[in-house]
């Protein structure tokens, strides 16, 4: 397959997971559309790394560049979900429209 | 250059963040040792003196050659002058932290751990040519950011600052990591130096949207950590909700390496686009006419949004959010010249900032100490009871509003010059307007603080004195007061630069 | 040595008094203000000298320069002299603020933070006068709006925050305008390659400038600036439509504060015009004097106006001053050499007889407590040396011959009326309308019968009529030796014509 | 007309050098500084009074008395020098070198605009006789006032003012420039000002009505002023220069190189300079504060009536006469005319001892300012010369008799002082003649050659409006003789009417020597024939027209001696018949006055209302000016405030403007689609509306906006 | 053709189950659907011949993240009517607008310099990715920072999600 459709995969992923975090009120949600967008990155890494130029064949860049960020995806995903269990337990609720005491 | 540097010569380069990285280990196997939760303030001192360490180890190192080191970490005047910026930053917060008599002792060795861990996040993302890296920097910063923000877990507020803080940050992060996994496709490379030939040929080419799409993508990133418009929407809840030593980190050392990042991230992977000053314009694209046309946009509405949205607010953190943001256009002003000019007033603002931003969050600490409120009201007729910090409030007012004769003033000036130098003149204007704008707001404080009768004034009957905090605001106050200090600022802000377009 | 130095002493030391006010202990008042008071008088005394000692009034130019870089990125310098134009302005500084210090005798309020800023007050204005270097010169008069707020502010009436706010957002509103077109005038000036801010080199350059037919949004570039940094000036003269700061400034600051602000602050503005404004854009002054000539009568006029209309007695002469810096305004349009020295003059005259009234409205306010002209009468019964100072203040005000009022208006007028016959016909309704104002004001407050409950209202004491005296006095000097001040200004003002003779060809 | 302006300026050139040897041997080189003595004299009086006057003995009274009694021995003996010389074209400054004050600028380099002007000092014939004349009276007022203003709470002040005031009048005699003129002009303003409204700062009881009327004097004079110096300027743009010599000169050449025809505009400065005299002078339609100014003590009333104020007016228009231009001379001949009429009807009807005097002076004025206009000016300030003598007599005689009647001045309440005030009496008795024109009194000559030059222009100009002067002075004239000496009757005849009457006495000294050397000089004033019966001074005694000549003459020597005789007719006719019906009225009591008055109805009382000027200026000026300036006050606090608030509102109110905007385009948007219009709700109320995910909208949203102008715009 | 039938596959796989997760219901069954697009991008991985990063992405993503949002599920109660599709049409409304605007300028790009048509042989990369992070002048530092960054989220996990009413323990 060509480089233009895994792009067009990623960019979907991308856009679904945007959505995710803009439109569904659960906060697990918005995390999982967080994930998505990365994974589109990801994808997009790995894909790029793949159909390299002639002559800069051989380096991983890309690749072990999607190592990294799944590392910190882990590491925020855990701070995330930290934090929305300590929301759960003050607001006794994780829909994030109900989190509104900050405001003008 | 950088290959044949041996390992230990290497070392020698990145030996502050090694002092960081044993500092905040030392941290924390202290405060796993217990002392989290007996001593906070040893773990304070201790985080102070690897920090002191550290910057003793910039100092040594600001007069080095400029080096790439371990492949991928860049160790030049940009890089090593925000860290001084962070570290110092990270250091006052940490005093201001120890002033702040109205927070739970509990979490503190987190707090001092995570700091130095977000100073370390900070490091790399200032002083790296590598996308990935700056990514790992920036997030390293942000995590770290958004435990801090939740720091205090009883606390509602800081439990809503940190969701907003982490989601939005998280978001903003993601887009950021896609819009390099795309200039990484363009290019090939994860490298800033290397990409900059091929963005060159791609706009050549006439795929000039192409070249702007992961700009702005990256741009939600950066907009994210500077605030900037329209990504600014987190930072007044945050701010507020947040305690404020950490609001004062988020506002002063996060921005400033943020700031910095993305001014070495254009001056390099763009430098084949950029404008380099009145005489040595390159040919002028389509590209930098949109990159140009975006970043003054952005800058125009920052300032308009910060500015106009504190006229009302009651809430001095929540004041000083708003006005961060429309500090942040300023300073993306600068950026928006594209310039060399440009990119020096953006740096020298920043110092300029600094100054006055954690000035004005160490008085909002310090009045806070004494009355127990966060709020204007909670200023009335504290002046003549405070008159060392209300001066220095008032310093900091003044700077903030860009009256001569403090840095404020100096630096706004820069800006517009290099803006209006650059070929935005109605940026410049727009800037003036808005200082006029921000007096209002501003001198609300400065009006809570002496023109309200002292009768008015609510201190709690137990409110602790914080002498130390005096102290530092005064130092900042002086700081912010001696403008003859503008020029090593400038000269600061132009080696800088100079390392980084002429890399 | 000393005069190498004598412009930097001048302007500093109230600096070095300041630094010492704050040094001593808060409720030691007497050391607080004997040191405030020693401060201004060292000032006086130095400007003093300069008038009799070095100042050459033979030369039109600037004298006793001092220069050395200071922001070398941008090729800004401290460069400080004095000329014709300044000199007496800065003699007038001093003066009025060692007045100040003994007309606050009484403030127990802060009194620590209200000398100091004091301080901190003259050192902006008199850097105002002696700065020739735009930049500087903007530094400075950017130094006096913080400590004025706070004067206004915390030492001022019901409805202080107010006008302090007011004064605040106007003049910083005026600043800003400056601020832009000083930006615009350091990139036109060549910018990060060679700009300058020399006040003189400008000078020689806004010739090029004039000459330069290119446009901006329909205006030439000089055009442009000019309106910026007139209405910057403007705001601080003030200029109608711009003065409405002014009498809630005015009515609100304590006596001192409001003797500043008439006396000397108002007058920042015009110097500001004749010593950048116009000399920077000659051909757009040129261009636009009937507009300003005609801005000026509507001062005239429009302010004698409404004073007339005031039952508030401070508020009455805060018009005055409104009605009399239209003079100025006048008078500089008119750009002869007679109407540009009485505009000159009338700096100098307006800043003696103006401090005096708001003493003379301070004297009674302390007595009485309130400021409503129709509640006081028969004052002149108990207070006969008050009332004999008071007409000295007020006749020097509506221009009597005699007192330095007249000298100034006089020479404005017969200068104006060479180039703008009809206005300076219709500013003489002005003249006729301070005349009835300041007599309807004698009348409601010295003569008649004395209400019973001022039957025990002491008069006027030593350190009030210390106060008032000086000033006294310079208006019947000047009102009868005029020469003693024209003579160090004509030579400058004759060079100041005809360098813009010279750019406009007439 | 414009040849014998110049015929005279030939005239002139030719017999200066002839003159000026005789002068200079006469004045030796120390005269200016004598002459600057008799200014300076008073001034520094007035210096010392104000200072210490209140510690001096007497507080100080004698002190300015002094000064000015030195100050009128130097005048008299400069005069006396001057009569002897007997040059019709006298002037100091052509014989002796006079001392030049640079006032501006002493800086001869500086070459424009007012740096060349100088100050110098103008004396000749006309100067020398009004400085002897102000000096000597202004002394007589002095020394009257120690008697009368005994028991005053401010009676240094008043001594100062006075001094001031006399200052203020003899150096404007010898002023050499409209400028200095003006200075001295206005300083004489401020002191009427101060010496009118002198009760009204008494410290035993202040009248309220000295107040208004020493404002009402300042306001009014001041708009004569502010014309005046309009016209003065409008000279000055012409010809760069105030000095009156200059001018002339100026003028002269100025209609000469117009083909002899005179510029409107020179019309009209002449007409404005005028307006000044008609100010001071009290002039219609400015003489409204005249007959208040008698608020004032009675000696203020004298001084201002007779030496200074008024005369300044009248000095001041014979000064600028050779800067008149037909129309202008016409108009000054008219407004004279007129005043002298129309003041003379209302002092009939008056009842305020003094207020029938200020009537009176205004009428007298007029007939001096007539003259003037109408060519006579030597008639005009000869007639100033012997008004001053007999109107400060007259004066002081009413300060006298109100004096004796414990300040009571209605003239109803009085009667029958003759006996008890003989003094007093004769001297206005004598005075009363000179007025009315009786001959041999002084009066009579001056007014005489008045009528007699009023009818010379009417003739050599012909036509109707030009012969309009000479008959409203003839019926001026009768009128006068008629009021004045209701006067007299009411006082001094008949029974004491009231209490304060019966129990008059005869005044101090102090008051009654001046009223005798008054007295004299009424009757002798006009002629020398007693004091100079040998003619060293004066052919013929008639000594002020042959020491001041008319500078135009418009009749040849032939219509002058046939009008002059019509004149004297129709003058003594209309004395005699005045005098006569008033014999009628109050001596005889043949005629009940109130029955007149009663049969007059509405157009007696308007004019005992004085023509109801006062609140026609009242309802209009005055409350016009007020309503302007409360208007303007108004507008000022509501809408020029409002007007530049506004922008800092709208400013202020972007915050809530865009947050409107959003409730509207988001929450529209959201309700569009039919989704979270509870979420939106009334709480979305701003952008920051606390919900992450509305920011994360608001953030794309943004993104997308900017986006899409920066592609659209550049690509 | 093997291969674009797996691409094929892997992209239903991955996209369907990306909008099976926006748009279920179940938010247990989202997170799921979750897993599927998770696997469906390790088989891209495959495809692309990254095979340590495929396995990577089965091992902490299907094996980590996914049983750490699943935890957070279960330690959070169910929210009702959580699924709105019109605010979800809104998203993609603002979403795609952005999308298409920048799709209309940016069509036909090439988004490498130079893609190849040719690809090397799929070589295993576990051990070249193994010496990349240990060599010195490559990704030795970021590789060290990673593990700052886990410690930094681990301590700050721990001690936001510890407990917090430490009394209520005793």
């Amino acid at each position: 397959m060509e480089l233009s459709a895994y792009l067009a995969v990623a960019a979907l992923l991308f856009l679904i997971g945007l959505v995710m975090v803009a439109a569904r009120r659960n906060l697990i949600y918005v995390l999982m559309g967080l994930e998505l967008i990365l994974n589109a990155a990801n994808l997009n890494l790995v894909a790029f790394n793949r159909f390299r130029p002639e002559g800069m064949e051989g380096h991983l860049d890309g690749q072990i560049g999607a190592v990294f960020v799944i590392i910190l995806a882990a590491a925020e995903a855990a701070i995330a979900l930290a934090i929305v269990l300590n929301i759960h337990s003050l607001f006794e609720t994780i829909r994030p429209d109900d989190i509104d005491t900050l405001k003008d | 250059m950088a290959d044949a540097l041996s390992y230990l010569d290497a070392l020698k380069y990145i030996l502050p963040e090694v002092a960081l990285t044993i500092g905040l280990c030392a941290v924390l196997i202290w405060d796993l040792l217990g002392g989290g939760a007996d001593r906070p303030r040893e773990g304070a001192w201790l985080s102070l003196g690897f920090l002191g360490l550290t910057c003793l180890l910039l100092i040594q190192r600001l007069g080095w050659q400029e080096a790439t080191v371990f492949g991928m970490v860049r160790v030049d005047p940009l890089a090593t002058v925000f860290k001084l910026f962070i570290a110092t930053a990270v250091g006052l917060v940490i005093a201001f932290d120890l002033a702040d008599r109205r927070q739970p002792a509990e979490g503190k060795g987190e707090t001092w751990f995570l700091l130095l861990t977000a100073a370390l996040g900070g490091f790399f993302l200032v002083g790296t040519g590598n996308l990935i890296l700056l990514y790992l920097g920036l997030e390293t910063l942000g995590l770290s950011s958004y435990a801090l923000a939740g720091i205090h877990k009883r606390d509602r507020a800081g439990a809503e600052a940190s969701l907003k803080y982490v989601v939005y940050g998280a978001l903003a992060s993601g887009v950021l990591l896609f819009g390099a996994s795309l200039l990484y496709g363009m290019s090939g490379t994860l490298e800033m130096r290397e990409m900059a030939r091929f963005l060159v040929f791609a706009v050549d080419e006439g795929r000039s949207a192409q070249v702007l799409l992961p700009t702005l993508l990256i741009l939600v990133g950066f907009g994210f950590k500077l605030s900037l418009f329209p990504f600014q929407w987190w930072a007044p809840d945050v701010y507020q909700g947040v305690s404020t030593p950490i609001a004062a980190f988020l506002a002063v050392a996060s921005k400033g390496a943020a700031l910095a990042a993305l001014v070495r991230l254009i001056a390099v992977a763009y430098s084949g686009l950029l404008r380099l000053g009145p005489d040595t314009f390159l040919p002028e694209t389509d590209f930098t006419r949109g990159f140009v046309l975006l970043l003054a946009l952005m800058s125009a509405a920052t300032m308009l949004f910060g500015n106009l949205a504190a006229l009302r607010q009651e809430n001095l953190k929540r004041l000083l959010a708003y006005s961060s943001i429309g500090h942040a256009g300023y300073m993306l002003m600068g950026v928006a010249v594209l310039g060399e000019a440009g990119f020096r007033a953006a740096l020298a603002y920043s110092f300029v900032y600094y100054l006055m931003t954690l000035g004005a969050f160490g008085m909002v600490l310090y009045f806070a100490n004494q009355s127990g409120s966060e709020d204007i009201r909670g200023l009335h007729g504290m002046g003549p009871r405070h008159p060392l910090a209300a001066t220095a409030t008032i310093v900091f007012l003044a700077s903030l509003t860009g009256l001569p004769p403090t840095a404020g003033f100096f630096g706004k000036w820069y800006l517009m010059v290099a803006a209006w130098e650059g070929g935005l003149p109605w940026l410049a204007l727009l800037t003036a307007l808005m200082s006029v704008v921000s007096l209002f707001y501003y001198f609300r404080i400065a009006r809570a603080l002496f023109l309200r009768p002292e009768e008015e004034a609510t201190p709690l009957p137990d409110a602790p004195r914080t002498p130390v905090l005096g102290g530092i605001l005064a130092v900042l106050a002086a700081g912010t007061l001696v403008f003859l200090w503008f020029e090593p600022l400038l000269a600061a802000a132009s080696v800088g630069v100079e390392a980084v377009l002429h890399w | 040595m000393l005069t190498d130095h004598l412009l930097s002493l001048i302007t500093f030391l109230p600096l070095v008094g300041m630094v010492l006010i704050l040094l001593i202990p808060k409720d030691r008042l007497g050391a607080i203000r004997w040191t405030a008071a020693a401060a201004t008088g060292v000032t006086l005394a130095l400007s003093c000298w300069l008038w009799f000692g070095p100042f050459d009034a033979a030369i039109g130019g600037i004298q006793l320069r001092e220069s050395a870089p200071w922001i070398p990125a941008f090729n800004i310098h401290y460069t400080m002299g004095v000329d014709g134009l300044s000199l007496p302005l800065v003699f007038l500084s001093a003066l009025i603020h060692f007045v100040a210090v003994f007309a606050s005798w009484n403030i127990k309020k802060q009194a620590k933070g209200y000398f100091a800023l004091l301080m901190l007050l003259e050192v902006g204005v008199n850097g105002v006068f002696l700065a020739l270097d735009f930049f500087l010169f903007y530094v400075f008069w950017e130094i006096m709006l913080l400590p004025m707020y706070f004067l206004i502010g915390i030492w001022g009436g019901e409805r202080r925050e107010y006008a302090a706010i007011k004064f605040f957002l106007y003049t910083l509103a005026g600043s800003v305008l400056m601020l832009v077109a000083l930006v615009a005038i350091w990139l036109k000036s060549g910018g990060m390659s060679g700009g300058t801010f020399d006040l003189l080199v400008l000078q020689e350059m806004a010739r090029n400038w004039a000459a330069d037919p290119s446009t901006f949004l329909g205006m030439k570039f000089t055009t442009w600036i000019f309106w910026f940094l007139f209405i910057g000036f403007a705001i601080k003269i003030p200029v109608f439509p711009f003065h409405t700061w002014l009498p809630d400034a005015h009515v609100q600051a304590p006596t001192p504060i409001s003797v500043i602000l008439a006396g000397i602050l108002l007058k920042l503005g015009a110097y500001g015009m004749l010593r950048i404004n116009f000399p920077l854009a000659p051909d757009a002054f040129h261009h636009f004097a009937y507009a300003l000539a005609v801005l000026g009568a509507i001062n005239i006029v429009y302010g004698a106006y409404v004073a007339m209309g005031q039952t508030d007695f401070k508020r009455m002469v805060a018009y005055s001053s409104v009605s009399h810096m239209g003079y100025f305004l006048l008078g500089a349009a008119a750009w002869t050499f007679t109407g540009l020295n009485g505009a000159t003059l009338q700096l100098f005259t307006h800043g003696t007889s103006s401090a005096m009234l708001f003493l003379i409205v301070g004297v009674v306010y302390d007595r009485l407590h309130h400021r409503n002209l129709n509640d006081f009468g028969g004052l002149g019964k108990r207070m006969p040396y008050y009332m004999g100072l008071s007409i000295v203040g007020m006749f020097a005000a509506l221009g009597l011959p005699g007192l330095s009022g007249f000298i100034s208006e006089a020479m404005t007028l017969m200068g104006s009326y060479q180039v703008y016959p009809v206005l300076v016909i219709v500013s003489t309704l002005g003249i006729l309308m301070t005349a009835a104002f300041l007599l309807y004001a004698i009348q409601r407050v010295f003569l008649g019968p004395l209400p019973e409950k001022y039957e025990s209202v002491p008069d006027i004491n030593g350190r009030e009529a210390f106060c008032m005296i000086p000033f006294a006095f310079l208006c019947v000097l000047v009102g009868v030796l005029p020469s003693l001040i024209l003579d160090k200004m004509g030579p400058t003002l004759e060079l100041l014509r005809d360098q813009l003779a010279a750019v406009v060809g007439g | 007309m414009l040849a014998s302006l110049l015929q005279h300026g030939a005239g002139t050139a030719g017999h200066a050098a002839v003159a000026a040897g005789a002068a200079a041997e006469a004045f030796g080189p120390a005269t200016a500084g004598w002459l600057l003595a008799v200014p300076l004299l008073p001034l520094a009086a007035w210096v010392v009074q104000i200072l210490v006057g209140r510690w001096l003995p007497r507080q100080g009274d004698w002190l300015p008395t002094g000064a000015m009694g030195a100050a009128a021995v130097i005048a008299i003996w400069h005069f006396v020098k001057v009569l002897a010389l007997h040059d019709p074209e006298f002037d100091l400054a052509a014989a002796v070198e006079l001392p030049r004050w640079k006032f501006f600028f002493s800086d001869p380099s500086l070459t424009t605009g007012l740096a060349g002007f100088s100050a110098g000092i103008l004396y000749d014939n006309v100067s020398a006789a009004l400085l002897a004349m102000v000096a000597l009276v202004s002394f007589l007022v002095h020394l009257f006032s120690v008697g009368y203003m005994q028991g005053d709470s401010r009676y240094n002040v008043f001594f100062s003012n006075l001094a001031l005031f006399t200052f203020a009048m003899l150096a404007l005699v010898i002023s050499d420039n409209l400028l200095f003129f003006f200075v001295f002009w206005e300083i004489m303003g401020l002191c009427s000002y101060l010496l009118i409204g002198h009760l009204a700062a008494d410290r035993k009881e202040p009248k309220m009505s000295a107040a208004w009327a020493s404002m009402k004097a300042f306001m009014t004079t001041r708009i004569g002023d502010i014309c005046l110096f309009i016209g003065m300027m409008m000279m000055w743009k012409a010809f760069g220069t105030l000095s009156f010599r200059e001018l002339y000169a100026a003028v002269e050449a100025h209609v000469a190189g117009h083909g002899g025809d005179w510029s409107p505009w020179l019309t009209g400065a002449g007409i404005m300079m005028f307006l000044g005299a008609v100010g001071k002078s009290a002039q219609f339609p400015l003489h409204v504060w005249l007959p208040d100014a008698m608020e004032g003590p009675t000696p203020v009333s004298a001084m201002i009536h007779a030496a200074t104020m008024v005369a300044a007016g009248v000095y001041l228009t014979a000064r600028i006469y050779l800067l008149l231009s037909p129309t202008a001379q016409l108009v000054v001949a008219c407004v004279g005319g007129f005043t002298a009429l129309f003041a003379a009807t209302i002092g009939i009807t008056q009842f305020d001892i003094k207020k029938v005097l200020a009537w009176s002076t205004i009428s007298q004025l007029g007939y001096m300012i007539c003259a003037i206009g109408a060519g006579g000016v030597a008639a005009g300030l000869f007639h100033m010369l012997t008004h001053a003598f007999f109107k400060a007599c007259l004066f002081l005689g009413s300060g006298s008799v109100i004096h004796g009647c414990h300040h009571e001045q209605d003239m109803r309440k009085m009667g029958g002082l003759r006996k008890k005030m003989p003094i007093t009496y004769l001297a206005m008795l004598v005075s009363t003649l000179a007025i009315s024109g009786v001959p041999l009194f002084a009066g009579y000559y001056s007014k005489d050659t008045i009528i007699a030059k009023a009818l010379e222009r009417g003739l050599a100009e012909g036509g109707l409006i030009w012969a309009l002067p000479f008959w409203l002075l003839v019926v001026a004239a009768a009128i006068t003789s008629f009021y004045m000496f209701r006067l007299i009757f009411m006082t001094f005849h008949g029974r004491p009417r009231a209490h304060c009457s019966e129990h008059a006495h005869e005044s101090p000294w102090t008051m009654t020597v001046p009223l005798i050397v008054l007295g004299t000089l009424a009757v002798l004033g006009g002629k020398f024939w007693l004091l100079d019966p040998l003619g060293a001074f004066s052919a013929g005694g008639e000594w002020f027209t042959e020491l001041v000549h008319d500078p135009v003459h418009f009749v040849d020597h032939e219509t002058a001696h046939h009008a002059h005789l019509t004149a004297m007719g129709w003058s003594l006719a209309a004395a005699g018949g005045g005098i006569f019906l008033s014999c009628l009225f109050y001596l005889w009591r043949r005629l009940d006055p109130a029955r007149v008055a009663a049969a007059l109805g509405a157009c007696y009382r308007l004019v005992y209302d004085k023509y109801r000027f006062d609140e026609l200026y009242l309802a209009t000026v005055v409350r016009g000016s007020l309503v302007v300036s409360h208007l303007a006050a108004w507008l000022d606090r509501t809408f020029v405030d409002g007007l530049v608030n506004a922008v800092g509102r709208i400013m202020a109110g972007l915050g809530t403007a865009s947050a409107a905007t959003d409730r509207v385009v988001v929450d529209g948007a959201v309700n569009f689609v039919g989704e979270a219009t509870a979420a939106a709700g009334q709480r979305l109320r701003r952008l920051q509306t606390g919900r992450i995910q509305q920011y994360a909208y608001f953030t794309f949203a943004g993104a997308v906006v900017l986006a899409a102008v920066v592609l659209y715009r550049v690509f | 053709m093997g291969e674009v039938l797996a691409f094929w596959f892997f992209a239903a796989l991955t996209i369907g189950c990306a909008l099976l997760a926006l748009l279920h219901r179940n938010v247990v069954n989202s997170a799921f659907a979750l897993l599927g697009t998770l696997l469906g991008l390790a088989g891209f991985y495959v495809l692309l011949a990254a095979d340590f990063l495929a396995m990577t992405q089965v091992l902490i993503y299907a094996g980590g993240i996914l049983v750490l949002i699943l935890f957070g599920l279960m330690l959070t109660p169910p929210v009702t009517n959580e699924r709105r599709f019109g605010r979800i049409l809104v998203a993609v409304a603002v979403v795609g607008l952005g999308a298409v605007a920048f799709w209309e300028k940016a069509r036909g790009a090439v988004w490498h310099a130079a893609a190849r048509e040719e690809l090397a042989a799929p070589a295993g990369t576990v051990r070249e990715i193994g010496l990349e992070f240990l060599r010195r002048d490559s990704w030795l530092l970021p590789f060290e920072l990673a593990s700052v960054v886990l410690l930094a989220g681990l301590v700050g996990a721990v001690y936001i999600a510890r407990r917090r009413f430490p009394r209520e323990d005793v």
